[in-house]
């Protein structure tokens, strides 16, 4: 049941890490949002599904690496990220390797759940559908 | 309940119009904007990709934008509406969400 | 209607600011509200007072800091993509043991939850970017 | 402008944040709470290791009241609320806790 005033906000992930900023300044946009008690979900495609990726290692570029900070959004309770499977197979990628993001849920005595779902791509446009406010990066 | 997508790169450098018409739900309209208006002409390699989803969403292209490329009306794919900033902002009214194809 | 804004990508590289300033001249003109405008990624560089476009050019940041003061648009930039990108006020100059600041009349630095809020608060938002 | 520890001198910003986080040591935390008028006991410590642990591992600060919620699990609800929080750190934990821990500055988002 949604609470009145809760909107459905998406973010919509849709570029690789580190060869430009959008992906690290999205996530700082959904940690701050996660505050406000919205219904959050984010959606990785296209080159989006690059971002959490396993064994990312920027020591050599000098870049910060932010793929663990996606680990921590269980604990601002962001804890849909739906992942596109189509996206994933025509990048040669599999559910594998991705790096494993879970929250614990609350209502189920705190047991640890995954956050990904992978979905097929007429799922990731309804999922687009069935919102109110949709942020794209 | 619809969907208003915007689509500003050019078709040609990038997949947004690709992935847009993958994902658009029937009822929805693409607009095509700044870089994006390349894939309102007729004739050209992703001609077919909007040709073939036209039926089921709306495809318009911002005015202004077209000029400016030296893009004539007469160039454009059957279907394909023109607005300026005014459509623009009237098919955001319409429509329940924009979503950006950044 | 209210309409919330998003620019994102930088001024004069991209067109973003730009089609983005029509569309939020056209809404107003059709009757509807714009109370923010939120500057984003490199959107922020729109709010330095120190660009100097060629005189046969529009002004970015001067258009939008007089559609600003005639409609009451809130023109928020973004603090942490300001913070990264050289855009500060007096305030953040000060607490940042900077020897200057840059930002332009009308815009105001303020942080990401300006941008939710307005997701929340406008009816539609639409973003602007590369 | 720096803090001096054991004879070293490290380099902090206007506001006492550390410049290079791995300058951090348990004897700079002291210098810089002591800075702070802070005299760290256990509750201080606990709540410096839990950030240090955090950013280690997620890369970021916690948002306040996921220190809060993780304390509360960690030391119980008498010392994992809000108004604990802020006798322990004044000035706010975010703020006052991170620079103790040699965490980036808080950019001061929402």
């Amino acid at each position: 049941m949604m609470e009145e005033g809760v909107k459905k906000f998406l973010y919509v992930n849709r570029k690789a890490p580190y060869g430009t900023i959008y992906a690290l300044e999205a996530l700082e946009v959904v940690l701050i949002g996660a505050a406000f008690d919205q219904d959050v979900s984010l959606a990785f495609l296209d080159d989006g599904v690059f971002q959490l990726t396993r064994d990312q290692n920027t020591d050599g570029v000098g870049v910060k690496n932010f793929s663990p900070t996606f680990r921590a959004l269980g604990d601002y309770d962001v804890n849909k990220l739906y992942v596109e499977r189509e996206s994933l197979e025509e990048r040669g990628l599999t559910a594998d390797d991705l790096q494993e993001i879970v929250y614990e849920d609350e209502d189920d005595d705190w047991a640890e759940k995954p956050s990904i779902r992978i979905i097929s791509r007429a799922e990731m446009a309804d999922l687009m559908h069935d919102q109110d406010v949709i942020l794209s990066f | 309940m619809s969907t208003l997508h915007t689509v500003n790169k050019s078709p040609f450098a990038t997949q947004s119009l690709l992935s847009c018409i993958n994902h658009v739900k029937d009822g929805d309209a693409i607009l095509l904007i700044e870089d994006g208006v390349y894939g309102a002409a007729a004739g050209t390699g992703v001609s077919d990709a909007v040709a073939g989803k036209a039926g089921s969403v709306k495809f318009y292209v911002l005015g202004p934008d077209l000029e400016a490329r030296g893009i004539p009306a007469t160039r454009l794919l059957e279907g394909v509406e023109v607005v300026d900033y005014a459509g623009f902002v009237g098919l955001a009214v319409e429509h329940d969400r924009a979503q950006a194809w950044l | 209607m209210k309409f919330g804004i998003v620019v994102s990508e930088g001024p004069y590289t991209h067109e973003a600011s730009d089609t983005a300033y029509n569309f939020v001249k056209a809404a107003i003109e059709a009757g509807h509200e714009v109370p923010r405008v939120f500057f984003y990624h490199d959107g922020v560089n729109v709010g330095t007072r120190l660009t100097v476009p060629p005189q046969d050019d529009r002004n970015i940041q001067v258009n939008w800091t007089n559609l600003a003061k005639e409609h009451g648009i809130d023109l928020v930039v973004c603090i942490a993509a300001a913070q990264r990108r050289g855009i500060l006020d007096e305030n953040e100059a000060k607490r940042q043991g900077k020897d200057a600041d840059n930002i332009a009349e009308g815009f105001r630095i303020s942080g990401l939850g300006q941008l939710i809020e307005m997701g929340i608060q406008t009816d539609r938002l639409m973003m602007f970017g590369d | 402008m720096s803090y001096e520890v054991n004879g070293q001198t490290v380099e902090h910003d206007e506001e006492g944040y550390i410049t290079n986080l791995s300058d951090w040591s348990e004897d700079l935390a002291k210098v810089i709470a002591e800075q702070e008028g802070i005299e760290m006991t256990d509750e201080h410590w606990a709540v410096v290791n839990f950030l240090r642990d955090y950013y280690e591992e997620y890369q970021i600060a916690p948002a306040v009241r996921v220190l809060i919620k993780a304390i509360k699990k960690q030391m119980g609800p008498e010392i994992g609320n809000n108004k604990h929080m802020y006798e322990l750190f004044p000035y706010g934990p975010a703020k006052q806790a991170c620079k103790i821990a040699g965490l980036p500055k808080p950019t001061g988002c929402v």
